[in-house]
């Protein structure tokens, strides 16, 4: 401090700063790094992998309609703090991606001007079929139709999924096959002891079911809906 | 009419102009301006004496009015100097509410 | 033959006067003249814009504009077309005479101005015999249009912008003139273009500009810091301190007139420049004489250029500074100091040439320089802020 | 034109600079302001000693001139010159300065306003110089004024002691008296010659052209012109420099700093009188066509001279203040520098004032030393034995009381005295200065001897020291340390003592009757012959003996036996009470001054109040008396005869004075109007009178 | 007299009509200042450049920018409600038209031709080295003067402290 109530001549504090400013003038031509702009629609930032934004469904396979998750349960429509989530459950029931025949969405539409990102959804969803997304651009012409996002919209593949937060999809995808190898085991339990009733019966099921590790396709002879996990 | 003439008249034509704002204007700045006024009409005349004059090397005309810019300068500094105190004084600047002098 | 690039507008400007009737002669002789400036310094100002904000990107580490055409080249025509479709608002309440005048008034101002300017050899508009009275005379101008500019917009705002930039102007115009008066002093002369041409002598290659003389260097920085302050430009925008009072005065203003507004000042600062330039920087005159065989104009906009890159440069590094800092500045150095060079001009010349003469006269100047300096600087009691809290 | 003639102004003006500069330094910056003092002094000695070598080769007066105002057609000139006198004005006024400047180093080492002191002597040197270079009464006046400032401000250095400020102010006032008739004298000349120039290539005021017509033209009383301008010029001179009357300011002026009192008091300021006599001397000489004898003007010159010379001799010999001594000393060495202006021309007043400035500087700054080593102490009676404590003071005091006594042949002041006593001698009017000069010589060797005696043999009688009770110390002036053993003092104040007393030997020799240089340069001329003019030598001889029988006396009275007690009476003072007592108090000028001038204007205050309260209000008194009376009559008459016939006139008056107040109501537009009204009544009268 | 002069006639008295006639008083100086760039082009036309380029810069530059500044300090509601003219405006009017009769009179009657020489227009140099000589006490009094003006206007101004009311 008492270096700098020295005796200094008037203005050189003026060109200190100009000594700087100049310095970032030619260095900003000089080295990229100095820049910190990012020409935003061609150059982003590189997202960390926990960002997250407005909610998507998630389906196996490469059909949105028959691999999606949801099963309209509607647990997450009743959770949703600001109400953005509109799902109308089907009639019928369609077999989902492992085959078991399940309630499917006729109508999901999240309404994102009113989304705030809070995430609940995917807490409650008990079939990891909602998930958070990154996308944080969606200029549209329209204020209200065009954020109003219907199935089509909201669907995205396991795949994007993986590409967007490859450790938690991961993860999802170690835990929802685990439970299905439960279930597989459990079913081939239930299946041998028919078949020690009945020998006659089928054999080779359960090298299939191991075989799977992904996406089964193993039908499970039972009828009974899945059990709830968890 | 000659140019000479044409000036003078101007000049006074001018003049009156000033005399006139200064006489009726209730706002003593104003006033104080129709005196600048009547003090340019003068400078006028003096410019156009020297022109029209014997010698235009001769510049009297043009250093009286150079110092009589000078004068008019200081006189509406501290006229509204002046203006200003007795505004603060006595909160108006109108010229017939200011009579407490009269007798 | 090497005078005709230099003179290449001259004689252009007489070939095209060799087609038009004798009769109109005069009033075609000025449009030719006027015309030229009148187009040259508004696309002198575009570039600037552009200039402006490319170096202000740099000077933060930053890009700039660079998004219309190549380099974002194209961004003042851009803003030029943006700010002539906008819709032009005027306040219910306004004068709306004063208020349509104002700009007007301060774009004409300022165009004047360049009346007396030499912007090449044989290449002023007009030679007055009191040129720079003319140009400072047109200068006081502009106060008057700031403030119908700020009285007639019935807006807080814009009245304490206009009264902020009139008293700034009015204070710095004194040291303007003032820092001035040296060159005035020393050439015996008040026409721009009979300065400039005492300057245009060589001794072996080097010019007699009046910036090379102590009394010339510091008149030039003392011209500067005003000019500055007079063009209302940062470290001295208070009139249009955006944190405080939105834009100062034009803040009514919208579309066209508000871009006239940008012009005016724009303009004016380029005339400050440009005097700055003829009276210490040697004006048209090339700073060795072995360069001169590159046009007496180039040099000109060159310096202009320069100039207006120095103003930018300022803008980039220095904050804005606070009102009473910024009147304390004018009357207690500034003037002082323009009043202490006016004496040490006189005994310049009153002193033989010589190296004596330069280094009496610059140590003379460094004196008081130094003692202004510690009283300003006394007075402020400048020290390291200490916090009570934060640290 | 050499280069130094134009630069020679900035002898003066390097130390107004510094003056200035260390005006605005802080108060505690002391070595700056003392450095700035001296450095600007050293280099102004050094452009001096390159103006001695200019004028050493060119005598004739060189001059720059410029014109400094212009009011119509009439133009006020200033200048600065270059010419012999200059020049040895120049250095010697330098050489002293600086000298004194780095004794007051020491002398003021623990005054408090260090930088005032040196700010206030930087000024004065400035100012002084300034009289020195300047060509232009003018100029020189201006100077002159600063000098007086100076002089004042120094006096009163130590405001807070009422005598200094009392003594600051006499002096201020007694010299205004003189300057009074200075610039009546200059405005004359002004009116006469049209030009305050002294040289301006033959139209200066003192080149033939003027002088030759100023001494011609006579007014009141058969003066000349000249004489007539020249005296009142010699009016400020008497002032300045001491001359009886208007002596009485310079003894009391001691009661500013020594090293003031040395440079102001001894060498330079008061010499400015005569050198002011010496530049104007062409136009106190000014000869009409015929007349052959001195003018008038010279011998006023002469005879003020010869009675100040006489009078401040007589007056030292009775004072026990070492400074007053040598201010008495210096008022009576003034005069004889006069009488030398008045009788040998201005190289013989010149020489004495030369060889006076480094003796009698010598002699102050040695007494200032002798203060400063016994603690503040003046008064001589309380001294004694010092030679022993102080020894190269003692030693340096002595050739100075040798030179300003006169011993023969050594000491510069024998041969300028001697020069004098010369030219004195062959004054065709009167002998008289000659004797009244001899007997002042003798008094001078004497009372030098006696405060040599007094001060530096015998025994020490300093308060404590001495077989002698304490008494009440004379001066302020005890702040430099305690009372202590007397020492000798540093080495800077010691230093300028040796050098000047070298100079005290050996500038005499400049100007011995065998090789009399300085007079024939300051006359102009190089051929340096010895002049063997007839009585030469018996004047020599005379003046040897007067000054050696005056040291002798000396001795004889205070030296053979030491004065042992501070209380004892003076030797004199034994002898002749009564004269004694007259000369201690200066024949009871300031008494008389007191008695006369001063009671005069008390009686006629008194008077005119007296007056005031008795007589007029008296006579008021009864006029009011008289007025009431006769009112009580008119009352009676009025209310019953006159009033009913009265009121209706004055009603239409009264009706009358408020129409014309309504006029005058300070509403400025109707002034405003009338103002109009007038105009358009005016112009209608010019026309009408053009028109007929 | 030609075009030019009549166009800036007509300008000046017109604006100084104006000056004098208009009710908002800040109207009135902004046409003012057309009046004296108007008084200066006349000046320019003369030949009296220096004149004119002074008139601009002290009339309008300075004097009209006082004159706005001291109508922005001493605006009071009061102020606004009262008349322009005052009560003897019709009087004050006449007195006008009275001397301007008297001088127009005045200057017509008389035949005062002047010389119309080639002009040769002031220069600068000549006024600069007539002002450090001949009139070079007029200039230190009307130095000593503008002084003493800005310090007085400075004193009278400002506010004291101790006007508490």
């Amino acid at each position: 401090m008492s270096r700098d109530r020295g005796s200094r001549l008037l203005g050189e504090g003026i060109i200190k700063g100009l000594a700087e400013t100049a310095r970032n003038f030619f260095g900003s031509y000089i080295s990229k790094q100095r820049l910190t702009t990012v020409q935003y629609p061609e150059e982003r930032i590189p997202q960390d992998e926990s960002f997250r934004n407005f909610p998507f469904l998630v389906y196996d396979g490469s059909d949105p309609e028959a691999g999606l998750r949801c099963v309209s349960c509607q647990i997450c429509e009743k959770e949703c703090p600001p109400k953005c989530i509109f799902i109308e459950k089907s009639k019928d029931k369609k077999p989902d991606a492992v085959g078991k025949p399940q309630f499917y969405p006729t109508v999901f539409d999240i309404d994102v001007s009113v989304c705030m990102s809070c995430q609940i959804c995917v807490e409650v969803c008990p079939f990891e079929a909602i998930k958070m997304d990154v996308k944080y651009d969606y200029p549209t012409e329209s204020r209200f139709a065009a954020l109003l996002f219907d199935k089509h919209q909201l669907a995205k593949s396991n795949d994007y999924y993986h590409q967007i937060h490859p450790t938690e999809a991961s993860a999802v995808d170690a835990a929802l096959a685990a439970e299905r190898e439960a279930a597989a085991t459990k079913a081939a339990a239930a299946a041998a002891k028919a078949a020690a009733a009945k020998p006659a019966a089928t054999a080779g099921a359960p090298g299939t079911a191991t075989a799977s590790a992904a996406t089964s396709t193993v039908t499970p002879p039972s009828d009974t809906t899945a059990g709830e996990p968890r | 009419m000659t140019g000479l003439q044409a000036y003078l008249l101007l000049s006074s034509l001018l003049f009156a102009i000033g005399l006139a704002g200064a006489l009726t204007r209730r706002n003593a700045i104003l006033v104080l301006i129709g005196i600048e006024l009547m003090l340019n009409a003068a400078n006028i005349n003096f410019i156009a004496f020297w022109h029209y004059g014997p010698a235009t090397t001769y510049i009297t005309g043009v250093m009286f009015a150079i110092f009589s810019i000078s004068v008019a300068a200081a006189e509406a500094a501290v006229g509204l100097a002046i203006i200003v105190a007795a505004y603060r004084h006595s909160h108006t600047i109108d010229l017939d509410s200011m009579n407490s002098l009269k007798g | 033959m090497t005078q005709t690039p230099d003179q290449v507008f001259v004689i252009l400007k007489h070939w095209l006067l060799g087609y038009v009737p004798t009769s109109v002669h005069a009033i075609a002789s000025a449009v030719l003249s006027i015309l030229p400036l009148m187009v040259v310094f508004p696309l002198l100002f575009a570039i600037t814009t552009l200039l402006e904000r490319k170096g202000l990107g740099r000077i933060q580490n930053r890009l700039g504009p660079n998004r219309t055409g190549p380099m974002g080249l194209w961004q003042p025509l851009a803003d030029g077309i943006k700010s002539l479709t906008k819709e032009d608002i005027v306040p219910f309440t306004a004068d709306h005479i004063v208020h349509f005048l104002a700009p007007v008034l301060l774009v004409v101002a300022a165009f004047l101005a360049y009346a007396v300017l030499p912007v090449g050899r044989n290449m002023a508009l007009v030679n007055l015999n009191a040129g720079v009275l003319f140009f400072f005379a047109v200068g006081s101008v502009v106060e008057l249009a700031v403030f119908m500019a700020g009285w007639s917009s019935r807006s807080k705002y814009s009245m304490l912008g206009a009264m902020r930039a009139i008293a700034q102007m009015i204070s710095y115009e004194v040291p303007l003139v003032l820092a001035s008066v040296v060159v005035i002093m020393q050439a015996g002369s008040l026409s721009t273009v009979d300065i400039v041409e005492r300057q245009a002598t060589y001794t072996g290659i080097f010019p007699h500009w009046y910036v090379f003389t102590p009394w010339g260097f510091l008149g030039f920085i003392l011209f500067m810091i005003a000019a500055t302050a007079e063009s209302n430009r940062s470290p001295f925008d208070l009139p249009e301190g955006e944190s405080e009072i939105i834009a100062g005065y034009y803040i009514e203003y919208s579309g066209f007139k508000f871009a006239l507004f940008f012009l005016g000042e724009y303009l004016g600062m380029f005339a400050t420049s440009g005097i700055a330039i003829t009276l210490f920087l040697g004006g048209w005159s090339a700073p060795l004489s072995v360069l001169t065989f590159i046009p007496s104009w180039a040099w000109f906009f060159l310096k202009l250029l320069t100039l207006i890159c120095m103003f930018i440069w300022v803008r980039g590094t220095l904050p804005r500074l606070r009102m009473d800092q910024l009147m304390n500045f004018a009357w207690e150095f500034i003037l002082p100091m323009a009043l202490f060079n006016m004496v040490i001009a006189g005994l310049w010349r009153f002193m033989n040439p010589g190296a004596v003469r330069w280094f009496v006269c610059a140590f003379l100047i460094l004196v008081p320089m130094f003692v202004l300096s510690a009283l300003l600087k006394r007075k402020k009691k400048l020290q390291l802020r200490t916090y009570s809290f934060a640290e | 034109m050499t280069w130094i003639v134009r630069y020679v102004c900035l002898i003066p003006a390097l130390p107004m600079l510094a003056a200035g500069i260390s005006a605005l330094l802080p108060q505690r910056s002391r070595k700056p302001a003392a450095g700035l003092a001296i450095v600007s002094m050293a280099a102004s000695f050094a452009l001096a000693l390159c103006a001695f070598a200019a004028a050493l080769s060119n005598p004739s007066p060189q001059v720059f001139n410029f014109s400094w105002l212009q009011f119509g057609d009439q133009t006020l000139a200033l200048g600065w010159l270059l010419d012999p006198l200059t020049a040895v004005m120049l250095v010697m006024v330098t050489f002293v300065g600086l000298l004194i400047f780095i004794y007051s180093t020491g002398y003021m080492e623990h005054d408090e306003n260090f930088t005032r002191f040196f700010c206030f002597l930087a000024l004065f040197a400035g100012g002084m110089l300034g009289v020195i270079i300047a060509n232009s009464l003018l100029l020189l006046f201006m100077c002159w004024e600063i000098v007086g400032l100076t002089s004042y401000l120094l006096i009163g250095f130590w405001y807070q002691n009422p005598r200094a400020a009392a003594a600051a102010k006499k002096a201020f006032i007694t010299t205004r008296i003189g300057d009074l008739g200075f610039l009546i004298g200059m405005v004359w000349l002004y009116a006469q010659a049209h030009t305050l120039l002294f040289y301006d290539s033959g139209r200066g005021a003192l080149e033939s052209g003027a002088v030759s017509h100023l001494a011609v033209t006579t007014t009141i009383y058969g003066l000349t012109l000249s004489s007539a301008i020249g005296l009142l010029i010699f009016c400020g001179a008497m002032g300045k420099s001491g001359q009886v009357p208007l002596h009485v300011w310079l003894p009391d002026a001691m009661e500013g700093p020594t090293p003031v009192s040395a440079l102001i008091h001894a060498a330079t300021m008061v010499a400015a009188g005569v050198f002011l006599i010496a530049r104007i001397y062409p136009l106190m000489s000014a000869h009409g066509v015929e007349v052959v004898t001195p003018t008038i003007a010279l011998q006023v010159v002469t005879w003020v001279g010869a009675i100040t010379a006489l009078f401040g001799a007589t007056v030292a010999v009775a004072q026990w203040d070492i400074k007053r001594i040598l201010a008495y000393s210096t008022v009576s060495q003034l005069g004889y520098m006069m009488i030398g202006l008045g009788v040998g021309g201005p190289a013989v007043g010149m020489f004495h004032l030369i060889t006076h400035a480094f003796f009698k500087a010598l002699l102050f700054l040695g007494a200032g030393s002798v203060i400063h080593g016994c603690s503040g102490e003046q008064d001589i009676r309380r001294m004694g034995g010092l030679r022993k404590y102080m020894p190269l003071t003692f030693l340096t005091y002595g050739i100075g009381m040798l030179a300003l006594s006169g011993f023969p042949l050594v000491v510069s002041g024998f041969w300028s005295k001697d020069a004098i006593l010369y030219s004195a001698h062959h004054w065709s009017v009167s002998q008289l200065p000659f004797y009244m000069a001899s007997l002042g010589a003798l008094l001078t060797a004497f009372y030098m001897t006696r405060q040599v005696c007094y001060v530096f043999f015998g025994t020490l009688r300093l308060p404590g020291h001495g077989p002698v009770s304490h008494s009440e110390p004379d001066s302020e002036d005890t702040r430099h340390h305690g009372a202590g053993h007397p020492h000798e003092s540093p080495a800077v104040m010691t230093a300028p003592l040796a050098i000047l007393a070298f100079f005290a030997f050996a500038l005499g020799f400049l100007g011995t009757p065998l090789w009399p240089w300085f007079q024939s340069f300051l006359n102009g001329d190089h051929s340096v012959a010895a002049e063997h003019e007839p009585g030469l030598v018996a004047t020599m001889a005379a003046s040897s003996v007067i000054a050696l029988l005056g040291i002798f006396l000396g001795w004889l009275l205070y030296g053979r036996q030491s004065i042992a007690t501070c209380e004892a009476p003076d030797v004199l003072e034994r002898a002749q009470p009564q004269t004694f007592r007259v000369l201690h108090q200066a024949y009871f000028i300031d008494a008389i001054y007191d008695a006369t001038f001063v009671r005069l204007t008390r009686w006629t205050a008194k008077l005119a109040d007296l007056l005031d309260r008795f007589l007029f209000h008296g006579i008021v008194q009864a006029i009011s008396f008289g007025v009431l009376g006769l009112a009580w009559v008119d009352s009676f008459v009025d209310n019953y005869v006159v009033n009913f016939g009265f009121d209706s006139s004055w009603r239409s008056i009264s009706m009358g004075g408020r129409a014309m107040a309504a006029l005058q109501g300070g509403r400025v537009q109707a002034y405003l109007r009338y103002i109009g009204l007038a105009l358009v009544a005016l112009v209608l009268y010019l026309l009408w009178g053009v028109a007929r | 007299m030609s075009i030019s002069f009549l166009i800036i006639a007509v300008l000046i008295v017109g604006s100084t009509a104006a000056a004098m006639g208009l009710r908002n008083p800040i109207h009135c100086v902004l046409t003012l200042s057309i009046t004296f760039g108007g008084i200066a082009a006349l000046f320019l036309q003369l030949g009296a450049e220096f004149v004119g380029l002074t008139q601009i810069m002290v009339y309008v530059g300075a004097v009209a920018i006082l004159a706005v500044f001291a109508i922005m300090m001493t605006q009071s509601r009061r102020g606004l409600m009262l008349g322009t003219f005052s009560r003897n405006a019709l009087v004050g009017l006449l007195t006008a038209v009275a001397v301007f009769s008297v001088l127009g009179w005045a200057v017509l009657s008389q035949p005062v031709a002047g010389v119309t020489a080639a002009v040769s227009p002031v220069s600068v140099q000549q006024i600069g080295s007539s002002l450090m000589h001949e009139y070079v006490l007029p200039l230190e009094l009307i130095g000593l003067l503008l002084t003493a003006a800005l310090i007085g206007a400075i004193v009278i101004a400002m506010e004291r402290k101790e006007d508490t009311e």
